[in-house]
């Protein structure tokens, strides 16, 4: 174990895959000689050389392409987008092209690739670059699609991710990049489609992933104080395949869930956990599933709105409240 | 080629000279039998044997089969959704082809991909895909794959005339550009997307000279004349395995039939029609091989004839294909199996 | 009254518009010499001429883009994709421009037009033509998605999405353009955000829009018949915003529901509406509410493998037995 | 200019020959102001009153106020993110435009813009827009509009060297050129896309001569001349009026900062970087106006005192601004209001 960074996690996941196969290189806007954006790819430029870590022009949907049919070729491209409000741009060669490969060409082609880079709020972007687009690839049949909330899960799922056989869609946070954690030296790969208990409690389930599920963590026992209530926090890390087992055996000790999601909650991942689990855990639902998103508005500037946007604690405590029908402590409406 | 990054204007080489007698009468015969295979599919198309959309590259198999002579083992060819006659071309057998049509489990892909998603990586055919313009990018990135691999390898990627103009095109032509990739880009221009008539769309012609733009060596040839085609493709894969660098080429061509099996073509005259079938590739090349001694009448009808046959076969072998199982709904989603929901 | 096709309501609803209002133009790929190609456009050039009906190059980002900005120049665009599977190429317009116009600018613009186009599966299409995309649209705030099941339906819609004043994504099925019905003559207008009750019934909720609405509505008789249930069928018509009071008042009379949806239900629309209805209805539902879906594959070319990737009457059978614990007739789990 | 679609060489005639004294003075004024601006905004970024990205504009100044100054009432002007010198020679004052950074109330979009998205349609300042590449479209639908109400405007449309090979672009020129729309693309090659260098990454030097492609009016100028810059731009201006043909510009010019707050710009050397502020367009103007006796050292500081001053009072405002109200979250998603779930 180190305690290091999540981006230094996710820069050693790379360093080791890359070692470990000629195959994986890096692509994208200002990885090699910039280093990265948000210095995820620190280093590798020096380390592998420009034969594998390459700067690309803007231009999501070429390079992305690009990077599909190398995929295609036999190399395991990890291609980054700056953030993913980019690529949106790049959506025909995943969802129309990658997504689709190996079942059209009836097995005979693959396209072993890792598209990864930042999603949701840095801090005041405003509404183009602040968004948590996900269900654009939850949707998506031949996708698996993966969020880290820690450092550790940052490494273990980007050595699964880059070992996947199929396309995978790896989400990193652009506030997560800063934040802490111990880590596993070398070998560490977390299956995908495997979720975690982040804290176990006996009062209510909160599923939550990415930046969301990090704030929790780091604010749960002051939650817990709060509301007098045993909070258990769920992780699914994989947003597609979801870790349904471990979601229903929660819900089934604690009767009560919230899920909490950075996105817009319109049919997204968030809809369909709740969907699963009213059905899943129909007998044993003591409150209807309650969600926090992003309020149904576009991102403001203005950081007093930002902040009331975005999922915070009020809001959360609320459903808390709501879930337990009044039997947490404090709040208006409690 | 004189220059670098300019126009191709012929290298002065014929490859074309060079080929074998046998060679030549195998060219004609596949094209023979490429267009016998597309009026065969045509054929079941309206009997309700083959079903979505369908089409047919008639008029167009000298570009098939002379970018497929052009290439070597490893060399990898790309294109949309007209593509029997290049996966043909490329090795998928006729029966493979057509069985595929019908959505039988014996077809190239297992009745999985139906006529625009046809197959054969193991001998460089690469799809098969259906987003106007979305192959190139693909097709990059493959050429990127053997540079990255240094296998020698040059991927050849068609697109049409209406394809040209989406972004894809321009960001994959830069990139293929300042990245030196051994990639052979051909617009077959049939001078129609759909019912769109190039010029009424497009502010490029001639449409190769845009490869200027990007640095990139580019030039135009008689897709109609499958020596000439076989000659310029030749020159640009020449150039992309000895210099690694990307060319840009237009094939003049026409398509004899409408876009799909439901276009009506009201936006083209009979006269204009006729003219353009008076360039009929296949009597092109019947011409050249009976001057040269290496085909007359009787030949030429016997070729046509066995090919016939070989369709008729091939037809009734695909209507007494199984359909696929229903277990493959499951397969191939995912390496591991299971849709993994 | 009058008979027509879904089609010929749709180049109805456009033609009046036209009339209507100076600053409506229709722009897509074939729609103008063509005639369309779904025919929806038939005749609009002869009657418009070609500033009005205007053939775009195949560029799908450039010329929605430009739709874009032409309404926030004051026009009322419409502008066709042939189908949404080629809509993906010009997200970044409808997303991250189109959606976000208004709220970015403080309401000093707006975009006011319509993408329309197809959707859903035409038959033995394939992986790439056969999707139905809904959800990448009704998970942004700052657009209203709309599907239409009937011609009438068709009419009424298109003519309020282009009359709204923020961009609508106007969703018809590629299967239901030679389909006939009813249609009122000259001002139909139905408000967007307003579903409608196909067929009332006592037993169980079934919502459906587009295609499977209306193949619920050619064979509900017998399906009733069959199973043994009063089916209600709910279609909600706008997908965003959704008429949540229409379908909780029927749930809560039949304390039953299935939502038939031709997407991939994974983070879909119909997970959406699964969601608010297991927390609006908590308390009514008798079973968890059940949904069927496109297998969550890409589709098949073959008809015999389509036609069980689709929803289908045996799949809505087996869900109605299974909402109905048994109570429904036929059918092995039943 | 002599020839339709091809290289805009000058038309002889220098617009900003017939600029008035005072009409030079304000530009100088104007261009002052501006370098203040956005030096005030780095100082308060650094001291945490302005958010999340933040762009600045300096040593490009001369491109938006001689922009600006060819513009006619009615006429549009549409970029991307690096945008504050525009939006104010637009007419946004200094005060909306610094409130907004600030995020407050009083903001030129109330605070739900930010640096990147200021907006001032009725002073044909049209944004404002984040993803690289995405305000050409939107801006060609502009001119799409102008030419459909025949109000004869023209619209101007900005793009980096980095936007330049996004496929956005090419779509857009073609629509452009194909529909002959009155609008001027000016693409600001300051050299970089935050740390590449438009050489690494770009096979298109010389930028502009991507038009030719396009069979649009092509061309260059100094961008850190602000009357060179008036005076291309009016040609085009001029060619879009009279003829309704696009132009595509490319202006030379230099970010003397980094990409945005956060860039540390170890890319450039010390030495390049001190080259290209020999350049810098204030005192290249301020040069030319002592030599037609219309500016001396005096009058220099005594406008570069005003304007200092005019910024003080404008970040003391700023800070004093109210925070928008919490309801401002639900209007404008939709012209009714609510945000319509
Ligand atoms: C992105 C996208 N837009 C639209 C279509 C519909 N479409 C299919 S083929 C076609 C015309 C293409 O013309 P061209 O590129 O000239 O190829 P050709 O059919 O002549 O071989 C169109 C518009 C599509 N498949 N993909
Ligand atoms: C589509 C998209 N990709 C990437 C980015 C991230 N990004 C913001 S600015 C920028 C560089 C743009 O350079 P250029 O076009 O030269 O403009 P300049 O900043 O020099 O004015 C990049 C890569 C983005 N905002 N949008
Ligand atoms: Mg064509
Ligand atoms: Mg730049």
């Amino acid at each position: 174990m180190a305690e290091m960074l999540y981006r230094e996690a996710l820069n050693q996941a790379l360093a080791e895959e890359m070692e470990r196969d000629d195959r994986v290189f890096l692509m994208g806007e200002e990885v090699a000689e910039y280093n990265g954006a948000y210095k995820v790819s620190q280093g590798l430029l020096d380390r592998f050389g420009s034969k594998r870590v390459i700067d690309t022009p803007i231009a999501e949907l070429g390079f992305v392409g690009l990077g599909v049919g190398a995929a295609m070729g036999g190399l395991i491209p990890v291609v980054e987008v700056m953030t993913f409000n980019f690529a949106i741009l790049s959506l025909d060669a995943i969802v129309n092209t990658a997504a689709k490969t190996r079942y059209m060409s009836n097995g005979t082609l693959s396209c072993p690739m890792v598209l990864r880079g930042a999603t949701g709020a840095g801090g005041a972007l405003a509404a183009q670059h602040s968004q948590s687009l996900e269900s654009q690839y939850t949707n998506i049949p031949g996708l698996k699609v993966v969020s880290a909330a820690t450092p550790a899960d940052a490494k273990g799922l980007l050595k699964s991710a880059i070992r996947d056989p199929d396309p995978v869609i790896f989400f990193e946070h652009e506030s997560l990049y800063a934040t802490k954690g111990d880590v596993p030296e070398g070998e560490y790969v977390i299956p995908l489609g495997r979720g975690d208990v982040k804290r176990a409690g006996a009062d209510v389930t909160v599923i939550a992933w990415s930046r969301q599920m990090r704030n929790l963590m780091d604010g749960v026992e002051a939650m817990c104080e709060r509301t007098g209530l045993d909070i258990e926090l769920i992780d699914p890390r994989s947003l597609r395949p979801i870790d349904e087992d471990l979601i229903f055996e929660s819900v089934r000790k604690t009767n009560r869930v919230v899920i909490v999601e950075e996105a817009w909650g319109h049919s997204s991942a968030g809809a369909e956990i709740s969907d699963r689990i009213q059905r899943g855990c129909f007998d044993y639902l003591d409150a209807p599933v309650t969600r926090v998103s992003h309020l149904e508005v576009p991102m403001p500037y203005s950081p007093p709105l930002e902040a009331l946007v975005l999922p915070n604690n009020d809001r959360i405590e609320a459903a808390l409240r709501s879930v337990t029908y009044g039997a947490a402590k404090g709040g208006a409406d409690g | 080629m004189a220059t670098q990054k300019g126009k191709q204007e012929g290298n002065g080489k014929q490859a074309s000279a060079s080929l074998s007698d046998e060679q030549l009468l195998d060219l004609y015969t596949e094209m023979v039998n490429h267009r016998r295979f597309e009026e065969s599919a045509a054929r079941s198309y309206g009997m309700g044997r083959i079903y979505g959309f369908c089409h047919l590259h008639i008029g167009q198999e000298a570009i098939a089969s002379g970018a497929s002579l052009a290439m070597a083992d490893g060399d990898m060819m790309v294109s949309a959704y007209r593509i029997h006659t290049m996966a043909i071309s490329r090795g998928v057998t006729h029966q493979e082809a057509m069985d595929e049509l019908f959505g039988r489990a014996t077809g190239n892909v297992g009745g999985m991909g139906g006529s625009m998603h046809l197959f054969k990586p193991d001998n460089g055919f690469y799809g098969g895909w259906g987003l106007v313009g979305q192959q190139v990018p693909t097709a990059t990135g493959l050429a990127f794959s053997n540079k990255y691999k240094e296998n020698g390898a040059v991927v050849v990627c068609f697109m049409g005339d209406g394809a040209v103009h989406q972004g894809a095109i321009h960001e994959s032509l830069n990139l293929a550009s300042i990245w030196s990739l051994p990639i052979v880009y051909i617009v077959e221009n049939n001078h129609y997307g759909m019912g769109t008539a190039v010029d009424r769309i497009s502010s490029l012609p001639p449409i190769h000279r845009l490869g200027a733009a990007y640095d990139i060596d580019h030039g135009e040839f008689d897709g109609m004349d499958v020596l000439k085609t076989y000659d310029a493709i030749s020159e640009a894969f020449e150039r992309a395995r000895s210099t690694s660098r990307p060319t840009f080429l237009e094939a003049h061509c026409s398509r004899f039939r409408g876009h799909s099996m439901s276009d009506p073509g009201k936006y083209r005259t009979r006269d204009q029609l006729a003219e353009e079938k008076s360039r009929d590739p296949i009597p092109t090349l019947a011409q050249t091989l009976v001057e040269r001694g290496l085909l007359d009448d009787e030949k030429i009808s016997a070729i046509d004839k066995a090919a016939k046959e070989r369709m008729k076969k091939v037809l009734k072998a695909a209507e007494e294909a199984p359909w696929p199982d229903a277990s493959e709904i499951h397969t191939n989603v995912f390496a591991e199996g299971g849709t993994n929901g």
